[in-house]
């Protein structure tokens, strides 16, 4: 397929990545986040699901790193101090990539190419969603619908 | 001879990749979507430079003025002269702004921009990116414009840009919904997200001279409205150009921005203009094709460019005649207006597909857009509407 | 030939019943108007009882029979009903003709009394029952009636409530009969077990008839003996006669009614109405339950006539009179002489209610006097009483041909000769006839002849409205003898149901000369032994007894009675109060134990449960709620409200999962 | 050469645990935010990644659950950020460590 392409966007989205998790100032760090997540869309891209990649933009870029940023913009006070790094973090977080790549190294059955298969049309996503998974997606609504509600009334200031 | 004529860019196109006929597939295609990308900016460049100017022309003219006529024949070169102002103005970077921020803001609103126009098909088989799902690519990265727009407010450190940062993204997602939900009817009817197979759809002609155009549906009429004000609001035109209202907030997230960089949002600006405009070409006007049947020898690309420069035409009009509304006006007319209008039109498309999509589809789905378009106004009686403004101070 | 009379003939009771509940709703003030309601009452019954004599006159062995249903259940219908027939039109006639005499009679006895409407209200609602318990067609009917009359009985025995003796007198009647009716209504059960249906005639299928008295069998004796034990106590025979001589407590006119003419008898009548019963079976006239009533009938007749004779109250005599002449026809019934002791009882009931009337008038006259001892010499003082007082005194002792009690006695001797088991009863019955002769002349003595003593100085003669009654029950025991003589035996046949025919020839009769013989002795024998009664005579005080004088040990024993009642004191009632005494110590200590026992296991299991609650749960449960609450203290020492801390706990859990998955595979 | 899945899970299980690194190491409450929308979106990459690689299911089961995941992780940033505001009102600080009210 594409090596190359696959190569520079891993390493495009894992600096991206990094860079959130690691830079010192927040308004940065979220904004890598939004390049991590376009780089995870270009991955999805390569993968052939452009819809759901499509979607993934659409939903974090557009609406998720809005909100974050929004968040950091409402909880302005303090973010000039930095609340440090903590090691212990770090070497958990190692500490778990560790052993995940052991256990995907040891099963030698995920070696395997990616068989040919027809484009993924979003008429046949759309025909599944319809059919058999309408439940679920009407659950999503719903919970889509909860979610908002609550964060509001979370987020609602009675008026003195 | 006409179809040559209609492919004479295609075949341009081909001819040109004909050249590299020994090369590796991948290095065509790259070299095939520069060819693409290169003839894109050049047309947008020149239209932008050209509706720059027109637009200040047209606006004097409705100003019973003449606009600038100085500079090339009827003022014509006067972008150029403009282009040449902005790049040798010095670019001020506030001192403790986030450089990097700053930077990147115009940068990131340009490249959406551009990256939205790859989508639209600007003649028979001229769409310069074709994805299975155009339409959701166009509005995926169309949302990026909001980060890039906050960018801007908090990169430049000042308090103007940042509330007037706030406000376009409060604007820009409010308006968002309706713009998309009036796209569903039409990908409801067609059946699909690709923008060639939605222009395909309206190719036919109703007793020869009608198109079938959706804006010729009620709904479609309906959605076609609701879309075009949307749009304005998402270019932040006129009725609806708070963020950089001169005399609220200077320029709102631009004030910071001076020399190339404001070149590149004023530029940003025009380009969403054309992308929002085309797409309501593919969608409602039928893209590429003639109104009549006997107009079909004309070439398609000339059908969607004119039909593009008519919507542009509206905008400067519309810029030119209406005031400029209130943010709180602005945020209730779309949540209790706009937002259940389009809801309808989704309705009534359903409604004129099931009853047969000929006349009697048309007359049913007309009713149910008269319906809920009264029950509305009548709901929301303006007196009543607006509630006395409530001063709140942000905390 | 259910005529109008038959279907009509509830009336006749109807009418006392419903005299009696309009004179208990009067007010103790209206006593005229109760007195003439109680008359008219009578008096209307009479009229209608004589119209269904006529009727049954029209054939012989004439039966109507008007049943109706009382009440159903399930599908099984009670079913009660009247009859009428010679035994019932006769014993209609002669309870109503002897009532309104006495009626009348008590209007002048009670006149003082401040309860006079209640007495007469309880008089006729007596009567009404009584006539009831006589036309009633069904043994459940005839046995209602039958309570009806007992109740009656002890309101009136009771009815100087002030008295405690009549009280205590009226108790007893009540108890006594109600044993006897124990017995009789075993004996209605049984009968309705076997039978079926408990209507005398019912077309064919009644349980008097040979259809059902074939399904008797053997049990038929049984029944009737249960059912003669009914007829014992309330007729006062042997084991059960202690009440009657107590219930001359009741008001004169009381005793004269119901415990010599109509109650007593009731038991007589009603061994006569089931006499099919007692007859099933026969071997030439004698069952075994026969036997049984002849011998009780004998004993009874004797034991009270010997008693007679040491009594010195006037009424105590007469109702020993009356004891043993029930006795007398419970033998002739025994011996199978059915028509001859119906005769006897209907005679009987008229001249004892003249003896009763006569004493009652003589109590009258003396103020209320009644020990005999202290009369004397009152035929002067009260001329009407004396001559009515002897026709009656001759009547009762059966002296021949002119007084009717002379003819039935005769007849009744005559059955009792020739009964085939034994010749005994017919001699003691002879000797009975001797003692009643002997103990009426006494009285006769005492009470009017003589020099006058205490109580006869003020005697005076009693008002017209009493000695009127004692004339016309003087005729009507000297007229119906006419009905009575073997030549022309109409009554008797009447009863049998054979048509009647005259024959002169048959008049005189050998026992008539036997009778005449005995009967005259007696009268001597009473004569020459009291002749100087009431007056000091070679030795004797005046006021002493002269068979007392002669014979003292054998006169205290028949003056108390023969101990019975003393003998009863000491068995039942001693009994009684046994079983009294052992059912409360049972209650008291056996079963209260059982109880209180039972309650102390309880107790004990609570004791227990508690403890083992208290020690080992409460304790066990503290415990271990103490171990989890340690064990939870030291877990959340763990939680260090720092989100981060739960998050790296998650990723360490998983790096476990992963380590162990890579140690185990 | 061409990826294969094990590579893509490589990947993913990098992300994976960089999003773990900034929600673990960050004290700031909107890096937790961040590193789990990170980790889910290295599970979708996975879903889609066994999706492509693996059996092809007749309808897209791989994608479907990936857009579910989407949307669900879009609902729960908005509650955590939602959450994030009414706590920063009432601590008027994001330092995770001083949010301990809940401790032992």
């Amino acid at each position: 397929m594409n090596g190359v392409a696959f190569i520079v966007i891993a390493i495009f989205t894992l600096a991206a990545a990094l860079a959130a998790a690691t830079l010192r100032k927040l308004m940065h760090a979220a904004l890598s986040f939004a390049v991590a997540l376009v780089g995870v869309a270009a991955f999805f891209f390569l993968l052939g699901a452009e819809f759901v990649g499509l979607a993934l933009v659409f939903i974090y870029i557009g609406a998720v790193a809005v909100l974050i940023v929004f968040t950091i913009l409402l909880t302005r006070r303090d973010t000039g101090k930095d609340h440090g790094f903590n090691w212990a973090g770090a070497i958990i977080a190692v500490a778990v990539f560790g052993g995940l790549t052991w256990a995907i190294l040891k099963t030698q059955s995920l070696v395997i190419v990616a068989p040919h298969t027809p484009a993924l049309t979003v008429k046949r996503i759309g025909v599944a969603l319809m059919t058999t998974y309408v439940w679920p997606l009407q659950c999503v609504g719903l919970l889509l619908t909860a979610a908002l509600i609550g964060a509001l009334i979370l987020v609602l200031e009675e008026k003195p | 001879m006409i179809k040559s004529i209609d492919q004479v860019f295609v075949n341009a196109k081909h001819w040109l990749l004909s050249w590299l006929a020994g090369w590796p597939n991948w290095a065509t295609q790259v070299v095939s979507s520069l060819i693409n990308i290169l003839a894109l900016l050049a047309v947008f460049l020149t239209l932008f430079a050209l509706l720059s100017v027109l637009e200040r022309k047209i606006l004097a003219r409705i100003q019973n003025r003449y606009g600038p006529n100085r500079v090339g024949p009827f003022g014509l070169f006067q972008p150029i002269a403009d282009g040449i102002k902005m790049l040798i103005k010095e670019d001020i970077v506030p001192v403790r702004a986030d450089k990097i921020v700053h930077f990147l803001a115009p940068v990131l609103i340009a490249a959406v921009a551009i990256l939205t126009l790859g989508v639209i098909p600007y003649g028979r088989n001229m769409t310069p990116f074709t994805i299975d799902c155009g339409i959701l690519f166009f509005f995926a990265v169309g949302s990026a414009t909001e980060l890039a727009v906050f960018m801007a407010g908090w990169g430049s450190n000042n308090k103007f840009s940042m509330l007037g940062a706030m406000r376009a993204i409060a604007q820009m997602i409010s308006y968002e919904l309706p713009l998309i939900i009036t796209v569903l009817p039409v990908v409801m009817v067609v059946g699909s997200l690709t923008a060639d197979r939605i222009v395909a759809a309206q190719a036919d002609y109703t007793y020869g001279v009608v198109p079938r155009w959706f804006a010729f549906t009620p709904w479609g009429l309906a959605a076609f409205i609701l879309f075009f004000i949307s749009g304005l609001v998402e270019s932040n035109r006129t009725p609806f150009d708070v963020p950089e209202g001169e005399s609220e907030i200077v320029a709102g997230h631009m004030t910071e921005y001076s020399g190339f960089k404001y070149a590149t949002f004023f530029m940003a600006e025009y380009l969403g203009m054309f992308a929002i405009s085309g797409l309501a070409v593919t969608l409602f006007l039928g893209g590429w094709h003639a109104p009549a049947h006997a107009l079909e020898f004309i070439p398609s690309y000339v059908w969607f460019f004119a039909k593009l420069s008519a919507l542009l035409f509206v905008y400067v009009w519309v810029r030119g005649t209406l005031p400029r509304t209130r943010i709180d006006q602005m945020m209730n007319f779309a949540w209790k207006f706009m937002l259940p209008m389009a809801f309808t039109c989704i309705v009534a498309a359903a409604v004129w597909h099931y009853a047969g999509r000929g006349l009697r589809g048309w007359l049913w789905s007309l009713l149910v857009i008269a319906i809920v378009y009264s029950g509305l106004s009548i709901l929301l009686d303006t007196k009543r509407k607006f509630a006395p403004r409530v001063y709140r101070f942000a905390e | 030939m259910n005529s109008w009379v038959v279907a009509y003939l509830w009336l006749i009771p109807a009418a006392p019943f419903a005299a009696s509940l309009v004179i208990l709703s009067l007010s103790n003030a209206r006593r005229k108007s109760a007195a003439a309601l109680a008359v008219a009452g009578q008096a209307l019954a009479l009229a209608m009882s004589m119209v269904a004599f006529a009727l049954s006159m029209q054939a012989p062995g004439f039966r109507a029979v008007q049943n109706f249903t009382w009440f159903t259940f399930g599908e099984q219908a009670l079913r009660l009903g009247f009859v009428l027939d010679p035994l019932a039109a006769a014993m209609l006639v002669m309870i109503l003709l002897v009532g309104l005499c006495i009626f009348v009679f008590s209007i002048g006895y009670m006149a003082e009394d401040k309860n006079f409407t209640r007495f007469f209200a309880y008089l006729s609602f007596f009567s009404g029952a009584m006539l009831g318990l006589v036309i009633a067609n069904s043994l459940l009917l005839l046995f209602i009636f039958w309570e009806l009359v007992g109740l009656a009985s002890y309101l009136l025995i009771g009815f100087w409530i002030e008295k405690p003796s009549a009280a205590a007198a009226a108790k007893k009647a009540f108890i006594t009969t109600r044993i006897g009716d124990m017995g009789f209504f075993l004996g209605m059960l049984w009968l309705y077990g076997r039978s079926g249906t408990l209507l005398f005639y019912n077309g064919g299928n009644g349980c008097l008839e040979s259809a059902s008295l074939a399904i008797l069998g053997a049990s038929a004796t049984f029944i009737a003996l249960l059912i003669f034990c009914g007829a014992a106590g309330k007729s006062g025979q042997f084991p059960l006669h202690v009440w009657l001589p107590d219930a001359m407590e009741g008001p004169t006119p009381v005793s004269a009614l119901i415990h010599a003419a109509t109650m007593v008898a009731a038991g007589v009548f009603l061994v006569a109405r089931v006499y099919p019963l007692f007859s099933l079976g026969a071997i030439n006239g004698v069952t075994s339950s026969l036997t049984v009533v002849v011998w009780i009938g004998v004993t009874t007749a004797l034991m009270a006539a010997l008693i007679a004779i040491a009594q010195s109250d006037i009424k105590r005599i007469l109702a020993y009179s009356t004891v043993s002449q029930l006795g007398l026809m419970m033998v002739s019934l025994g011996v199978g002489g059915v028509a001859a002791g119906i005769l006897h009882l209907l005679a009987h009931g008229f001249f004892k209610a003249l003896l009763f009337l006569g004493a009652g008038s003589v109590i009258h006259g003396c103020h209320g006097e009644q020990d005999i001892r202290k009369m004397g010499g009152l035929r002067r003082f009260m001329p009407v009483t004396f001559v009515t007082y002897a026709i009656g005194m001759m009547a009762l002792s059966g002296v021949p041909f002119f007084f009717s009690g002379g003819w039935t006695k005769e007849e009744i001797l005559h059955a009792t000769a020739n009964w085939p088991r034994s010749h005994v009863p017919y001699y003691l019955m002879l000797a009975g006839v001797i003692l009643t002769a002997l103990y009426m002349t006494r009285q006769m003595i005492y009470v009017f002849f003589g020099k006058p003593r205490v109580a006869a100085e003020r005697a005076h003669e009693s008002p017209r409205v009493m000695t009127v009654p004692l004339i016309v029950l003087a005729l009507g025991a000297i007229l119906l003898s006419v009905v009575l003589t073997p030549a022309w035996p109409w009554l008797h046949d009447y009863l049998v149901g054979e048509p009647v025919h005259f024959e002169f020839g048959r008049l005189i009769q050998p026992m008539l000369f036997i009778s005449l013989v005995l009967v005259g002795a007696g009268i001597a024998v009473g004569f020459w032994m009291y002749r100087k009664a009431g007056l000091p005579d070679r030795g004797r005080p005046a006021e002493v007894d002269p068979l007392e004088y002669a014979q003292p040990a054998l006169f205290r024993f028949l003056a108390n009675r023969i101990w019975i009642d003393e003998l009863y004191d000491r068995t039942v009632i001693a009994f009684s109060w046994m079983a009294a005494r052992l059912s409360d110590w049972m209650d008291r200590y056996f079963w209260d134990g059982l109880v209180r026992g039972l309650g102390g296991l309880g107790q004990l299991f609570g004791i227990f449960t508690t403890s083992v609650d208290e020690r080992g749960i409460n304790a066990g449960v503290d415990e271990t709620t103490a171990g989890t609450r340690g064990l939870g203290r030291l877990m959340s020492a763990a939680h260090s409200g720092q989100i981060q801390t739960y998050l790296g706990a998650v990723a360490i859990g998983m790096l476990a999962l992963l380590l162990l998955y890579a140690w185990l595979a | 050469m061409t990826p294969t899945l094990q590579v893509f899970l490589m990947v993913s299980a990098a992300l994976f645990s960089i999003g773990l690194l900034a929600a673990l190491s960050r004290r700031h409450a909107i890096f937790i935010l961040i590193g789990i929308e990170m980790m889910l979106a290295a599970a979708n990459l996975n879903f889609i990644a066994f999706w492509r690689f693996g059996a092809q299911h007749q309808p897209p089961i791989g994608v479907i659950i990936a857009l579910f995941s989407i949307a669900i992780a879009a609902a729960e940033a908005a509650v955590g950020l939602a959450m994030v505001i009414a706590v920063y009102r009432h601590y008027r600080t994001t330092n995770v460590d001083q949010f301990d009210r809940l401790h032992g």
